[in-house]
């Protein structure tokens, strides 16, 4: 059991997808309630990684698995190869957390072909899942393109109006990164043939060992990173996004949200930054500037929305923007906040998502302006919205606030300081367009009469909420739960990016950094001084 | 004798050919068409080969040319003849000409390499044709061979599945 | 020792979370402002308890460590209190106005729908000031920053239907957070800066401890300081973040006296002091906040005079009075600054009760006359103190200490920071001309408060002002309470000038006296010059409540005419200089517009644009070569064969 | 002497026939039999070059081509049956519907 534990939890919901293809396609309650319960069988498989204290001992490769699986002899290798460390521990747990919630707040929204739709959540978990814990490159392409179809069609099949659009604009953006990346996966195939490294397959860990040239380092780090900033997404790759979650139904949009958008920056983790560490140098400066515009822009540009759900959808530009700065900063601090910055932005936005899937089951709109005094009508909803809100701004004690402060943090302790001021601003900026939406929605007299008869949360909105409540407040008090395990998978990172290599101010040494050349001004006034 | 077989069936096969693209009557180019088969059997005596001989008059003579002649008759085809039954004439038939020259050229100039196989004329005599064919079928090609079964099964349930009325 | 330091916020908290959770079922207003007062005082008497505690101690810093908090890499931290004097001077203050102000909410809010949400918000208030002032980190200490930041946008907008109220809450929040921007930007470059030394920590005594190895005034600590500085302008509503305030009187009255008066806007002060030893190193910032103290006061003040809502001059003054505070933390005149802290959290509480017993008691005369009058309109009011006698005496004697009348409380703090802006080290004789200016408009527009709410003639409308009560004995017990101390306040801070021993700048000493001493910041001057001083700032007060006698009381038609003379100063003075409309003009439509733009300009032209474009150039190329596919098999067959014919003859040629 | 060549040039020669056959005739059921025609055009040179070279493998070639050519036979004719029943001709230009 132990023993392929992850491939269990991995496949499991294919199982699931098994037993509703025998199921009859009327009978909605079980088609949910099965599916329901094959997540949550899957979530539980799932728990014992999280109390497993190996993870704060050792940052390597735990509950590995390796089953030799395509083999042309030299040719071609690939290798079901799979395993999980500190980083993908929390992710692959988020997973597993999210699903069973988003599965649980659809159980009114979708009428049409509840079938269809229970398979592709279970599918997409499947892929969601596959895509952590992959170890081998290929492998990883595999369950990263496969996570792509699932969402292709619950956003073409369950979507809004303009979904067919947004469908397609989602899979030809996400498609078009995947397709770079695949050129680059079979380039770092070939080079580590040619260099007769690879005697594993794909095997990301014997990569991570590969001394590419500069030059072939430059270009493959350009060909992933465009495919991982797709997903992320970050400015100015990011139009998909607001398109896509506004189209998604409720399910997807969270789905999307919690765990899809994670694939890009975990790519960037896992794969494009310690696969080709000489090429980072040259890339951080202007990745972390993206990422500081995508902050800015972000919350620019959500303030000015009137869907509530595009609003979401661009404030997930500007928290993601967050995430990369932190992972940028290459210290352990940045980090660790871009990595727990992925888990609240699941928690958080996917709670926004699910509130704003609440009113739109009640009134079937999502503009802003035709709430308003909800507050009165919805008190526990008032709530929860509420707390949500301030998640989602970053108050200190919850969730938001720790991942923030430690991505700006380590951003301003590497190269990258003038880039964190300007993403502090994003502080404040979150605050103006969530209170703002948050007043026009809630607050005021009930104008529109429509809104006379909303009727608070039900029991199951309530069950689905509280968990998520749950962990914001957990994140926000007491984080070392989560770091504690993240730390030395972290450690094993930072060393395989080089991240001394880069120009990281690093303790009792004033930075010298080439490429941290818009830093120099402070960094050398600094040096003056001593 | 051989050459003047050989002309002489060149001659019939050729013009039966021709009779088969230009009759207005499809039952006609039906009939040319086994005119054009049988010369190709005697052909295929000719090259040694007695037992593809008799395949080809079996199935393509016997079988294909039947099932065509029933299905015109069973689409009553004959009688309706439209007005022009031809169409592209000139560029058609620069173009055939072209491949015929292409083809030429190809034979003029090319060489056919590997003379000298271990099937002569002495061995087909000794073994018989049929010997030799069954061999190379059930020994080296044993696999095409089925998957070959499998095409023709998958045919005949395809061409009954699209020849439903329903379809 | 100290280990039950943690209930102090912990009361509250459970309060806050058991109002919060089932107050809605309890209904009871009795219960429900039991628990929360009750609470409240638990917390008070502990904090008593260490308070008294520390005052026999020899050892004046304790640390008491909770758990741990995050811990990544070298950077460890621990969720951690800490109680020296200076905490234990804000623990005394907040528990105990806190109290009485619960108390008070319990009579002013009676009858509320959700009073349940009241107490709540105010309990969580409550804790989230405790742990800003026992923060042992810089990050605990943020903590509480945003959760009073966060109470204070509940609490303005806890009547959120009144579009005006919530609005106010947003605007409250979200110039709290510019201050916290520059906060958190301190913070993270403190932090570095330490860490380059080998110093990973935000504990506020290793960075007391490790501060000198910043270089004195150098850029560094300096830009660390003025960071920290826009955070306290923004918490402590200073220039230029002050705009908030203001409006932040759409909360409930004993809101406005907690949290816009006593306590959290104080917190910019206490942080200043809590960090006294990196200002202190830091002159440029030092002077920086002088001036925008100085000027605070002075031009709070000078909209304080015009305008005739009562709540908003006392926001007024409250910002006016800040600007006080800053003044002495500019001047280094730390245990000054906290001590006239003190006393305004005394005073100003009062007042604001005061005013609200004054706004209830119209607002239930208006009730019962089923009138619409504004309640909070001075030019409604006048001769209640004949009605409401207990509220009128202890809105006196607030008023005279505010004013800086010798003896009492407001004159022993206000007059030791006016001393020390004149004759400190870092001190200016035009800062003391700026706060001596200030005093004497206070005094005219506190008088002037007072004369109209209070004496003459009774101008509210006649169906109503047979029905003004005086408020029940919850509301005027803190009164008496917050009015006795306004009195007696100030005789623990007597400057040995007047023959005082000044007990709180000794027990404030450990805490300031280093960073004093160490950059060499001190008070000089003969006695005379003291005495001169002294006795001009009493002199500027009396001439201005003798102002505010003649035109309010003995010829009340002068204003009028006063206003006709100078229409144009008056119009920019009543209109609050036009500062509201000038940060919409400067910030907030710009901000609006750029957003505007990057959407439907640079999002949905250009990058989907560039987007769609593609899409739209690929199917360009295919609608034009669809036309190939003529659906004639014979083009198909013609296709073939001359593809056919050309590869076979590009081999055989 | 008759040379393998004769035998290729006679193929090439029917061949191109079948060819303009296919070309130009509209009638399906005729462009069939042209097909017919240019595929025992190549089954005559599998033979001649596999007697001309003494290997059998040309010759199973052809039994394979025959297959296919029944196969198709079937199959094809089955399509124009259905395509009759609904069109009421086999004529090619009414084969236009797989167009843009």
């Amino acid at each position: 059991m132990a023993d392929n534990l992850l491939s269990l939890m991995t496949f499991f919901p294919l199982l699931g997808i098994l037993i509703l293809l025998f199921l009859p396609r009327d009978n909605g309650g079980l088609l949910k309630g099965v599916t329901l319960a094959v997540s949550l069988i899957t979530f539980a498989i799932s728990l014992p990684l999280a109390f497993d204290n190996v993870f704060t001992t050792s940052g390597g490769m735990h509950y590995r698995e390796f089953y030799q699986w395509i083999n042309i002899g030299d040719f071609f290798q690939m290798n079901y190869n799979i395993g999980v460390d500190g980083i993908s521990l929390w992710l692959v747990m988020l997973t597993t957390f999210i699903t069973p919630i988003t599965i649980l707040s659809t159980w009114d929204a979708v009428e049409k072909n509840i079938k269809g739709f229970m398979a592709m959540l279970l599918l997409l978990e499947t892929g969601m899942l596959g895509a952590f814990i992959s170890l081998d490159l290929f492998l990883f392409y595999i369950f990263w393109e496969l996570m792509l179809i699932p969402m292709y069609f619950l956003i073409g099949i369950w979507g809004g109006k303009n979904r067919i659009y947004a469908a397609v604009k989602f899979f030809i953006y996400t498609a078009v990164g995947s397709l770079l990346m695949l050129v680059a996966i079979i380039f770092v195939y070939y080079f580590a043939q040619q260099s007769g490294a690879l005697t594993n397959g794909f095997g990301i860990q014997e990569l991570y060992k590969l001394d590419l040239p500069y030059n072939a380092q430059f270009w493959l780090f350009l060909a992933f990173g465009f495919s991982f900033a797709i997903k992320v997404p970050m400015f100015p790759l990011h139009t998909w996004l607001p398109d896509a979650h506004t189209e998604a139904p409720t399910a997807g949009s969270v789905i999307l949200a919690a765990v899809l958008l994670k694939m890009g920056t975990y790519g960037y983790v896992r794969f494009a930054m310690p696969m080709f560490p000489d090429a980072l140098p040259t890339f951080i400066p202007f990745l972390a500037f993206l990422s500081v515009v995508g902050i800015i822009y972000g919350s620019l540009v959500a303030m000015m929305q009137d869907d509530i759900k595009k609003l979401v959808a661009y404030s997930s530009v500007a928290h993601l923007g967050f995430v990369m700065l932190g992972v940028f900063a290459m210290n352990l601090q940045g980090l660790a906040g871009g990595m727990i910055q992925m888990i609240n932005h699941g928690i958080s936005t996917g709670a926004l998502f699910l509130i704003v899937g609440f009113l739109y089951e009640r009134r079937h709109t999502r503009l802003i302006t035709e709430f308003g005094g909800v507050a009165t009508k919805m008190p526990i909803f008032a709530t929860i919205f509420m707390i949500v809100t301030f998640s989602s701004i970053g108050l200190p004690g919850t969730n938001g606030f720790v991942g923030e402060f430690l991505a700006l943090m380590g951003a301003f302790q590497s190269g990258l300081r003038w880039y964190a001021v300007f993403a502090t601003t994003g502080v404040i900026l979150a605050a103006v367009y969530m209170l703002w939406v948050y007043q026009r929605v809630m607050f005021g007299k009930v104008t529109n009469p429509e809104n006379e008869n909303l009727k608070d949360l039900s029991a199951r909105e309530i069950a689905i909420m509280l968990p998520l409540l749950l962990f914001i407040f957990w994140i926000g008090i007491a984080p070392n739960t989560f770091f504690s395990k993240m730390n030395p998978a972290m450690e094993l990172m930072l060393e395989q990016m080089g991240a001394d290599k880069v120009a990281v101010v690093e303790m009792h040494q004033p930075a010298d950094g080439h490429a941290a050349g818009h830093t120099n001004g402070h960094a050398d006034t600094n040096a003056d001084h001593q | 004798m051989e050459v003047i077989l050989f002309y002489l069936t060149a001659i019939v096969a050729i013009m039966s050919a021709i009779f088969v693209t230009q009759c207005r009557n499809p039952v006609n180019s039906a009939l040319n068409l086994i005119t054009v088969f049988l010369c190709l059997a005697v052909y295929y005596v000719m090259l040694e080969s007695p037992f593809m001989a008799a395949i080809q008059i079996m199935v393509y003579a016997g079988a294909i040319v039947v099932l065509i002649v029933f299905v015109i008759m069973l689409l009553n085809l004959g009688l309706a003849v439209k007005e022009r039954y031809t169409h592209g004439m000139a560029g058609s038939g620069v173009l055939a000409a072209i491949v015929l020259f292409v083809a030429n050229y190809f034979i003029r100039y090319g060489e056919a390499t590997g003379t000298g196989g271990s099937v002569t004329s002495e061995v087909v005599a000794s073994y018989g044709h049929t010997e030799l064919i069954g061999r190379a079928m059930f020994v080296d090609f044993l696999l095409p061979f089925e998957i070959a079964s499998i095409l023709l099964l998958v045919a005949i349930v395809g061409a009954v599945i699209i020849s439903k009325r329903e379809v | 020792m100290y280990s039950n330091l943690w209930l102090i916020p912990f009361f509250p908290l459970i309060g806050s979370i058991i109002n919060g959770l089932f107050g809605k079922k309890i209904k009871n207003e009795a219960v429900i402002g039991g628990i929360a007062t009750g609470l409240m005082f638990l917390s008070f008497l502990v904090a008593a308890q260490n308070f008294f505690k520390l005052l026999g101690d020899k050892e004046k810093v304790h640390e008491l460590v909770i758990a741990s908090w995050m811990s990544v890499g070298n950077f460890q931290l621990n969720w951690e209190l800490l109680l020296d004097p200076l905490s234990a001077v804000m623990i005394m203050v907040v528990t105990g106005v806190g109290t009485l102000i619960h108390l008070y909410s319990i009579g002013y809010m009676h009858g509320d729908e959700s009073f349940y949400r009241f107490f709540s918000y105010l309990n969580l208030f409550a804790f989230a000031m405790l742990m800003l002032v026992l923060g042992g980190n810089a990050l605990v200490m943020f903590i509480g920053w945003e959760g009073v930041g966060l109470c204070s946008y509940l609490l303005i907008g806890y009547y959120y239907e009144k579009k005006s109220a919530s609005t106010a809450a947003n605007k409250a929040f979200i110039v709290n957070r510019v201050g916290d921007f520059g906060f958190l930007c301190g913070l993270f470059v403190l932090f570095w800066a330490l860490a380059e030394k080998g110093v990973w920590t935000l504990n506020f005594v290793e960075i007391a401890e490790s501060g000198h190895l910043l270089e004195s005034g150098g850029l560094l600590i300096t830009v660390v300081t003025l960071c920290f500085f826009l955070g306290a302008t923004g918490k402590s509503a200073q220039i230029p973040l002050f705009t908030w305030l203001p409006d932040a009187m759409e909360g409930p009255t004993p809101v406005s006296a907690l949290i816009h008066a006593a306590t959290m806007v104080t917190a910019g002060v206490y942080m200043i002091g809590r960090m006294n030893g990196l200002f202190a190193m830091a002159p440029a910032t030092m002077m920086t906040i002088a001036i925008v103290g100085g000027l605070t006061a002075f031009f709070a003040a000078t909209i304080g005079l015009a305008q005739n809502d009562i709540k908003r001059v006392l926001a007024y003054s409250t910002v006016s009075q800040l600007g006080y505070m800053f003044l002495a933390m500019g001047v280094g005149a730390f245990s000054a600054g906290i001590f006239h802290l003190m006393t305004h959290a005394f005073f100003k509480a009062c007042l604001f009760l005061g005013s609200g017993s004054v706004i209830h008691g119209l607002h239930h005369a208006y009730h019962h006359a089923h009138l619409h009058d504004d309640p909070q309109d001075m030019r409604n009011m006048g001769g209640i103190r004949k009605k409401m006698p207990i509220t009128f005496i202890t809105f006196l004697v607030s008023t005279i200490a505010i004013s800086g009348i010798p003896f009492f409380s407001g004159f022993f703090s206000k007059d030791e920071i006016l001393w020390w802006s004149f004759g400190s080290t870092r001190g200016h004789c035009l800062l003391w001309v700026l706060g001596a200016a200030a005093a004497g408009m206070t005094a005219f527009y506190m008088f002037r408060l007072v004369f109209m709410t209070f004496f003459g003639e009774q101008k509210t409308d006649a169906r109503a002002k047979d029905h003004i009560p005086e408020s029940p004995f919850t509301i005027t017990i803190p009164l008496m309470v917050l009015g006795f101390l306004a009195l007696i306040g100030g005789y623990i801070g007597v400057p040995k000038i007047l023959g005082g021993a000044n007990r709180f700048h000794a027990f404030l000493a450990p805490v300031f006296e280093h960073a004093q001493h160490a950059n060499e910041i001190h008070a000089h001057g003969s006695h005379a010059t003291e005495y001169t001083l002294m006795a001009i700032s009493v002199a500027i007060a009396i001439i201005g409540i003798f102002t505010a006698w003649v035109m309010y009381v003995k010829n009340p038609e002068l204003p009028g005419k006063f206003v006709a003379r100078f229409a144009g100063a008056h119009r920019v003075i009543f209109n609050k200089w036009y500062i509201d409309e000038l940060y919409d003009f400067v910030f907030v439509n710009p901000c609006k517009k750029i957003g505007t733009f990057l959407w439907r300009g640079v999002d949905v032209k250009i990058v989907d644009g560039v987007v769609n474009g593609c899409a739209w150039v690929v199917k360009g190329i295919g609608s034009g070569l669809r036309y190939t596919q003529s659906g004639y098999l014979y083009n198909y067959a013609m296709i073939m064969v001359v593809g056919v014919v050309l590869i076979v003859g590009f081999f055989v040629f | 002497m008759i040379t393998v060549n004769h035998y290729l040039l006679l193929s090439a020669i029917l061949f191109a026939i079948g060819t303009f056959g296919v070309l130009t005739r509209k009638n399906a059921i005729v462009i069939f039999m042209c097909i017919e025609v240019m595929l025992n055009s190549v089954n005559l040179t599998f033979i001649a070059l596999s007697r001309h070279v003494g290997n059998m493998d040309g010759q199973i070639f052809v039994f394979f081509v025959m297959t296919v050519a029944a196969a198709e036979a079937a199959v094809g004719l089955a399509l124009m049956i259905a395509f009759f029943r609904n069109k009421e001709s086999i004529d090619t230009d009414d084969f236009n519907m797989l167009k843009w």
